[in-house]
């Protein structure tokens, strides 16, 4: 556990076609890199599952590694909509897009039921809304002490978890701050977890807000400089707005997106984002 | 438009702003607001540089009490996390803050908003699995519009978006009327005002109905209900706004120059 | 909310005769102080709720101010049993004292379900133990996916929540590091809220492990340094190992007990233990 | 007893000494090992100054990797937060840490513990409400013997401690048998060793009930026997424990020179 390897031998050696694959990130902290390699490495059929798709969700999407999307909120924050995402569910293009839609609340507690051994959460949710009449992931459960009746959702146990981080050890103990999002909860939910960090440190230092993962609860780490770009790594970078702007204009031409697609990761040996 | 008949410089304001700032008045100093990205930051990031220094802004990225010195250009922004009482984990937020009924006002926009205030932010179209526009989906609104005591929607008027009936309910307003809530164990009260860059919605005391209540300054009701996809109900007697005052329009304009591209 | 003021006038203000109180600290922050004022002003009939019973319930069960205690570990941690624990269970002295037991993960899930406004929590836990038995708060709740069987427990809402925490700041804002517990989810859960704290500051300062509780959850925050003798306050005061062992001696007589009640508790005006 | 049988000088050691060298010993490098106060800290906190190095000690108190530098006197002694991997909340200790099983092995010592390896820390004596003794009650013991891979017990053998059953079951060992753990869904194996002061008892592999595997330097088959509270089955050849090497003596005694009163 906590093994340091390569973005690519890392990616080669945790993710595989068809598995359930969980890229996380609350707007901070996204592991665009990792997304990108399993782009490169040409990975098929995978259920990709993230609160938030955007940018990295939409390249793999319009790359065509995905043939199901779990999530809450599918858009590029601040600018739009993801075109990608678009073209798949609304034309299939390059190949039909099966999704699972939920709510943050719903999604959030997915996961901390499977970082906790449990097969679902309790929430109060849904209720009302078009949401819960779409899927079988959302089921009415009766309090046994009230009689109140809540919502249940079933745990998120994705095959392979993905976050960036700020900071390792040589040993694999991980390290991250700012906002955190669900990073402890996919990382414990995963049956293999993968964490990309700006640094690998000697010793890791006590800070503000920061929190650990020890080493024997992550799988493999990769020493990626900038892979969370275009979010950010709280005091190692900014976010880079302007290339989530830039980006829908990409994005909105299947022929731009390919040429893109050939030049940013395919003639690159991985790695960060343009 | 002038600010006032006094003979000083004559200052104009487009739609948008007398929008936010309408919004941002609605914002009581104090309260704590869920705010989401967008229209809804920039108005209660106003109050809170105007008329309400002591408003709590809770984002859904798990920053509690954040107080940016400019326009976070995402809900995840680094300056929410550096200049928050808290940050918390994003279950945390939803299940110890959210759920609870501990925030006042859940700030909301909306692709398309009913007669009884319920939101759709998740397909434009009858069919779901075959949408005319697939919008992002949910996000945190549904348990923000359930949870939340009050909600604030904050959405330009058009027949596009004000709908007889949404396509697709995704965060639940008043339901189809009188009770619903009650009957679907939602905690808050719901949307208690609809503000637009013509004026701003009430829902009926009696029938939930969404009701004209107040006019911006120099918007007439036929104008407002032109621009309504149902035969709009009009208070007796709709009070009008009073148009931003030079303090607000430069407080807005200063806010908004903080953001460069890619802003919202 | 947030309001500043005395150890007497909080606990006049919060703590009434027959109410549900919640005195919490894992070893660590207990608000032994505040215990011993609501001793002082002769509180009765409390439901007594607390993971750990040590040394603070000791002296409030002694007292005669508890009819029921809620908990799930009871003895003087390193030392042994308490005495008046004891007394009060076999011997119904000073008064009957009826008891609802559970686990620590049990207990611990029903603040969580407290703090997050549910009815109740799921865990595995009490499965094939005799404590499921003795209560109605311990009941099997089945998985609407999966069928399995887990366990639920009731959501516990004290009247009042106490802790005792490092620091505030003159808002009533709420900052406590090293060990949490449950600190936060007790005062969260709770329908009021005390937090006796070590220095109240004007500025809140950023610490590696530190939780923030903003002032609009914490009803009121009084001063009391020391407030946490025999434990202690990480950063302020070591755990006075030699009272815990003193106090057996003191509490296993029952004239020993009230000597020692008239005077560290009742012949002085409060603040802190002997 | 001598140490070995070689012309250095002889050193002595005592029963209880022999008892937590010999759960030391139990505990593999590397392993992760939620740790109860009392016994089970010192002969964990042992093993990782001996053998074990890299031992990861879980306290319940929500302290991650502890290293402390002496033998901390209660589960929540500062020592073990300034010196851990991560310090988490209990709730989250139980439920993303413990519950899932991501703790190989759990560390319980036991007021009375059974033929079956159920253990009793609650009351004794056979009516709850009226107890000839009341216990300190479950504290993380039930769900530690449920959800840990596997349970380690230590006790002082005497036939009031090993009893045929409990008198009430505070946590689960094999029940009343083979099967019992797999029907109750507990996801550990169980207790696989229970370490006294006289040797040490593991569950025969297919009838679960204790029986003595091996014996202390000097401890015969018949002493134990006599200090159990049922027909203590016994291994065909029970292996012998070796004494306590000095090196093992000095770490324990050095280890019990950190703490002053109040000790555990």
């Amino acid at each position: 556990m906590g093994e340091v390897a390569s973005l690519r031998a890392a990616i080669a050696a945790l993710v595989h076609d068809g598995d359930t694959v969980a890229l996380e990130g609350f707007t901070h902290l996204i592991p665009v890199a990792a997304g990108q390699e399993i782009i490169r490495q040409r990975r098929r059929n995978l259920t990709l599952v993230r609160m938030t798709p955007d940018i990295v969700y939409d390249q793999m999407i319009g790359a065509g590694c995905a043939r199901k999307l779990v999530f809450s909120w599918a858009g590029n924050p601040g600018v739009g909509s993801l075109p990608r995402f678009r073209d798949a569910v609304q034309n299939a293009w390059p190949v039909p897009l099966e999704i699972e839609e939920h709510s943050h609340a719903g999604m959030a507690n997915r996961y901390v039921a499977g970082a906790s051994g449990l097969p679902f959460a309790v929430l109060r949710g849904y209720a009302g809304t078009d949401l819960a009449g779409l899927t079988d992931t959302v089921k009415p459960i009766t309090c046994p002490f009230t009689g109140e009746t809540l919502t249940a959702v079933p745990a998120l146990n994705p095959d392979v978890g993905i976050v960036h981080a700020q900071r390792a050890d040589r040993a694999g103990n991980v390290q991250f701050w700012g906002i955190t999002g669900v990073h402890k909860e996919v990382v414990l939910a995963a049956k293999r977890s993968l964490v990309t960090v700006e640094k690998i440190v000697d010793r890791l230092r006590e800070r503000p807000g920061a929190v650990v993962l020890p080493h024997w609860t992550v799988t493999m780490v990769a020493e990626v400089p900038g892979g969370a770009h275009p979010s950010y790594a709280h005091g190692h970078s900014d976010r880079d707005n302007d290339f989530y702007v830039t980006w829908d204009s990409i994005s909105r031409s299947r022929t731009a997106f390919q040429r893109w697609l050939d030049e940013a990761v395919f003639a690159t040996t991985g790695g960060v984002a343009p | 438009m002038t600010v006032d008949g006094s003979g000083q410089a004559a200052a104009t304001w487009t739609d948008e702003e007398m929008m936010i700032v309408a919004a941002a008045r609605a914002l009581r100093d104090g309260t704590r607001c869920f705010v989401g990205i967008g229209r809804p930051s920039v108005a209660a990031n106003l109050a809170r540089g105007t008329h309400a220094p002591n408003l709590v802004l809770v984002y859904e990225s798990g920053t509690i009490g954040a107080k940016p010195t400019r326009l976070p250009l995402s809900i995840g922004d680094g300056i929410l996390a550096e200049t928050a009482d808290a940050v918390v984990s994003v279950p945390e937020l939803f299940n110890y803050w959210l759920q609870p009924g501990r925030i006042d006002v859940g700030f909301l926009g909306a692709a398309q908003i009913d007669r009884y205030g319920n939101i759709n932010t998740t397909v434009i179209g009858a069919d779901y699995r075959n949408p005319t526009v697939r919008l992002p989906g949910a996000g945190g609104a549904p348990e923000i519009a359930a949870s939340c005591r009050e909600v604030f929607v904050i959405a330009r008027h058009d027949p596009r978006t004000f709908v007889d009936r949404v396509d697709f309910v995704t965060s639940v307003g008043y339901g189809r009327g009188p009770g619903d809530r009650e009957a679907l164990n939602l905690r808050g009260r719901g949307p208690v005002q609809v503000i637009t860059n013509l004026g701003v919605l009430e829902p009926d005391p009696t029938t939930c109905e969404l009701t004209l209540t107040q006019v911006h300054e120099g918007v007439d009701v036929d104008q407002v209900c032109a621009a309504t996809g149902w035969p709009l109900r009009v208070a007796t007697a709709p009070t009008t706004s009073t148009a931003p005052t030079p303090t607000e329009l430069t407080a807005l304009r200063t806010l908004r120059a903080t953001i460069g591209s890619g802003a919202p």
